[in-house]
């Protein structure tokens, strides 16, 4: 679960990080308001949870007041990959010096926390990690031990030679680490992390991304904001035990399993056209959570036709055409709808579709150029 | 020999009397798995489908000389299990549990290693040799007994890839599901260099997704080490940026991770690349037949 | 460090292990107070620092107020191992039905903490593990995971099979090793846990030792009972930075290095006498730290003669040497002095003493035999 | 051959520019050891007695090629230090700080051992092979080169023996004190069995004190693997229980640790046990003179 850079900041702020004066407002005047109490340039950042919203003309710099009412105005009116900007940051702007990256990820392959440093702040760290790999400097941290000092020093070291710049440094690498460990991070990040004129650090940009596996732990981070929560039909299908995504094709697609629902995506596109949305209705699913499945995807307009497919291990075919029939008669369908249904009980549960208008297909392939040449009718 | 389970697996059940943990048991007894012990704290005395339960993995090892264990606990008590079970000796773990946090995962996974034994999952459907024994949740009936080693980090994916091939009458030697996790026990290279080294196994099929990079690693590890053929097939190459797909490992961040990454990775390192699970079974038998022309030769 | 008693039940009970009703008192009035607010029999133990109370007799069970005061005023007019008694608890007595041991400690072996239980508790720990080490339960804890869920229902079940019975235990062992890990202790016991007549379980007594090398992470515990802080020369010497622990014998020790001092006692008894102290002046002691251990050891009423043994390293001879003639200048010094020193600036350091009346020895086997002959006369 | 430290020995000093760090830096140069580097961190650049101070172990040894670390940073720096060493890949890490804290330790050592460095101490004198190196805070000059391995608990009471050594002609191959505390890098046993398998060392001392287990263990490993003759010196008989005797090692708790059940432990296996730190010259001369007798045979 990402949360908003505003709601990072808090975090840092709180942890000790030194963080720019900042507040937060939803609207144009607001923004203008805070500019006239700051009393000199601000940055007004739209508060979303997608990343690239620099590209997205969402973040600009403002001398006066009424630039700012300007920028505000403008950025609260913009979606910003496909998220409505509803609030933006209104942040003191500093005089920049230097740029630094900081982060801390976990490292897949090694099996442990990663704490990244860079001097070149301020850019996307991907980008630096393609161009100058030479120019990250990474520590992998011992589970056993965690982030100790002589790390953080030997990060911050890397980053300048300048013995209180280092310190500081060092410092902050050493609340990020027990942010990311608090909060059961998967990413926590300063970029950049900036040395203004006067020779002060300060975290511009905070971002923090919570494990969705330890959320349970923080009852208190539930209230927070969460990109799948910026979907009505995302929230509602989370309500109902559903994982879904929308996406902006035009099949729907209702899957057991994500690994399974996303190679049925893959053929939808490999037979031309697009899916319109992610759905995994996870193992051993009820007829009602089939069911619910099915009102999820027709609730998207953009669809044009609907491809189930079932691999019945422990999820057994005859209730998801219990729940499929059902939802058919109730919702008066007239979209086509492709249902292939292989393993556990796929007799009986395709007995049950036989006097539908379902098209029953025979392997997942077959159902997905039949959903597609539906689409296209 | 298969890898990882054979005949002589023997498997004590952790979380047995739990709604997953009987429902599994006996399906695993039912495919002729030999569970000789359950573990459930303070149920010690009971008997679950006539199999004994007992408060401690270190009980059970002692009355049934387990080796193999299999966990269907909640997530919040699966580490505490996965360690109870590496602490008591046991040779391998199979965790089926979803949902443990990564900060978790990273120190039971190093603490497992120190005690030296192995760990398949969490998140995985399981290990099957077929004709052998069955340890997880997939369905016996779609497997058939072969040389052909699966390794996967999906569920149905591999459910659907396995029945393609078995209708194509190319068996398993084993099946390994490594779980959709971030931080898992096991990974591609782990399993792919025993398949290498297992004498029944004859072809490998490796089914990847997005996130991570733990396919480019295998990648690299078959051009280096492996002789056999494999087929790969990689999930996820329509999913978008940013978007989590429902595993948790299934998400891309930055550049890396992505399908077409992981496909161009497998693809430079010579290794065939299939489009759809529905033709794994067609250019494995393609690659096998090519390389018995080259034993011909 | 070790705390009291009832300290280390305030722990206990701040940490959700439950206690008896108690209540401490310095005067037998009190004492006799407490026990008619409880309106039941009572246990009065002295508060004291050193172990063995109960083979001295003072502990005692109180069926009446009157009997309460009887005891406390007999236990407050004790000294157990020369510690005086100051307090005593008063604690409800309970209906017991079985007595457990719990404790951890340090395995310095296996370079860990080591959890124990036992189903037989009330008595020394020692004697159970000579008499019947089979009913000691250990699990070492590794650092990496430190003690988890499946290691305390270990430790529990093999005191009871009783599941609601071994779940409390886990549970009050989960929270032992919390105040064992927060304290930084050296030992966290006890001893007994009783299960009471209507099965409940309760902390009869409560030991908590804690690390004096992470004293400094806990300045919370600094104003709290301290064995050492007990007898004011030991007070004294702590303040001016020697190690001085005060014993029985008749020769004052002066030496450089615990080892050393050790050595030095095991051959002044060797020849006939007991130590009066053990005193190490630390590495590099300076002339004011070497006349303090003089002036403190002088202040022993006991000492007969004084034994200084030193063996220049860092340390030097001469600086020492000057130490001891300022201080026998100064506090007109009436008891045999024998002086042995080697190493680092011996000559000088003899040199200096030369016209003291200090005598000079050649080895320490040496000088411990002229200190002890001296005494005698 | 020594063990542990040689003339190969390259050294790092950490704490370089502190009081302690820099006055034992010129003793250990003084006596000859090759002092290459010192880290003190914010002080890179500068330069100590003419060694170069780095901010970081990693980096002195990038410059230096230093395989050995000797540690004088205060006690709430210390653990850090040693973690950094053994990152670093510093093969041996002598820790002369004193007052760490146990559960501090705990965790050092496993990690220490984890990443296969050798760590002495903390709490240690530090290690000397007369006549060869010098790396910790000993007086060199009472030292001899010669053929007696001596290990020891503490600081002054070893110099005493060393000295006596020393004057009956009976030269040390190298004496390592393994520090007082009860959480060390190295026990006795550890360091008897690198004194067993040198060929320069003929004889063995060992200086115990009250407190823990390690000179039982030493006994019962000396009676198992150790053929060259060893001699046993044991402090603290009149210590009393349950009072700290200075080092937070001896301390006796309950039955265990006492003086004379060491010295029961050493003479039940064997082992001859001096009475005082000035006999212990005298009785190895007469083991070693056995020795040489039994050799004539």
């Amino acid at each position: 679960m990402r949360i908003y850079e505003y709601q990072a900041h808090e975090v840092f702020s709180s942890h000790g990080i030194p963080t720019p004066q900042m507040e937060l407002t939803r609207t144009a005047r607001g923004a203008e308001e805070i500019a006239k109490r700051f009393a000199r340039p601000v940055a007004v950042k739209a508060q979303v949870l997608v990343g690239g919203r620099g590209r997205a003309g969402a973040v600009k710099i403002a001398q006066s007041p009424d630039e700012t009412h300007e920028a505000a105005s403008r950025i609260l009116s913009l979606h910003v990959k496909g998220e409505r900007v509803r609030e933006v940051l209104v942040q003191e702007a500093l005089q920049i010096k230097e740029e630094y990256y900081l982060g801390i990820t976990v490292d897949r392959s090694h099996r442990c926390p990663v704490v990244m440093a860079s001097p070149s702040g301020g850019v996307e760290i991907e980008e630096v990690a393609k161009l100058t790999p030479q120019r990250i400097f990474k520590k992998l941290i011992h589970p056993l031990v965690g982030f100790q000092n002589y790390q953080a020093r030997l990060l911050a070291f890397s980053l300048s030679r300048n013995k209180e710049r280092a310190t500081g440094i060092a410092d902050i690498l050493t609340s990020l680490f027990r942010i990311f460990e608090e909060l059961d991070c998967s990413l926590a990040e300063i970029n950049p992390l900036v040395i203004t004129e006067d020779e002060k650090l300060c975290a511009l940009d905070a971002k923090i991304v919570i494990d969705d596996n330890a959320l349970y732990r923080h009852p208190e981070l539930s209230s927070l904001g969460n990109i799948e929560a910026e979907d009505p039909l995302e929230v509602k299908a989370r309500q109902r035990g559903l994982s879904y995504v929308r996406l902006d094709g035009e099949i729907g697609c209702i899957v057991n399993g994500a690994g399974l629902a996303m190679a049925t995506m893959d053929l939808v596109k490999r037979y031309g056209s697009e899916p319109a949305n992610f759905l995994d209705i996870g193992g051993g699913a009820s007829k009602d959570r089939v069911s619910s499945a099915l009102d999820i995807v027709l609730s998207d307009r953009k669809v044009k036709a609907i491809l189930v497919n079932i691999f019945g291990g422990i999820t057994r075919c005859d209730v998801v055409a219990d729940g499929l029939k059902e939802a058919i008669t109730r919702m008066k369908l007239n979209l086509p709808l492709v249902i292939r249904l292989s393993g556990t009980n796929e007799d009986e549960g395709r007995a049950r579709l036989a006097h539908t208008k379902a098209i029953l297909a025979g392997s997942m392939d077959e159902a997905a150029r039949i959903a597609v040449r539906e689409a296209k009718k | 020999m298969s890898i990882l389970v054979c005949s002589d697996t023997r498997v004590v059940v952790q979380g047995i009397t739990g709604r997953e943990g009987s429902f599994h048991t006996a399906g695993m007894k039912e495919y002729g798995t030999k569970i000789v012990a359950g573990v459930t704290p303070g149920r010690e005395g009971e008997r679950v489908d006539g199999i004994p339960v007992y408060n401690t993995v270190k009980k059970a090892r002692q009355e049934s000389a387990a080796n193999t264990s299999v966990i269907y606990v909640p997530h919040q008590f699966a580490p505490d299990a996965i360690l109870e079970a590496a602490d008591a000796g046991v040779e391998l773990i199979v965790c089926i549990t979803e949902g443990i946090s990564t900060l978790d995962m990273i120190k039971v996974c190093c603490y497992v290693s120190i005690r030296g034994s192995r760990l398949i999952g969490p998140n995985s459907p399981g290990v099957i040799s077929p004709g052998k024994t069955k340890v997880g949740i997939m369905p016996g009936a779609i497997h058939k007994e072969g040389s052909v080693g699966v390794v996967s980090r999906s569920g149905t994916l591999t459910y659907e890839v396995v029945q393609n091939l078995s209708m194509s009458d190319l068996g398993q030697s084993t099946c390994v599901g490594i779980g959709g996790d971030s931080i898992i026990g096991s990974s591609f290279v782990d399993i792919l260099s025993l398949f290498e080294e297992d004498s029944e196994t004859q072809a490998i099929v490796l089914i990847g997704e997005i996130g991570g990079r733990d396919e480019e690693e295998a990648a690299a590890f078959i051009r280096e080490k492996v002789t056999k053929p494999v087929v790969a097939l990689v999930a996820g190459r329509c999913a978008p940026r940013e978007k989590r797909m429902g595993h948790a490992g299934a998400i891309i961040s930055g550049g890396e991770g992505t399908a077409d990454h992981k496909i161009k990775a497998f693809e430079e390192a010579s290794i065939s690349v299939a489009e759809s699970p529905g033709n794994v079974a067609q250019i494995l038998r393609a690659e096998l037949e090519q390389e018995g022309d080259r034993q011909n030769l």
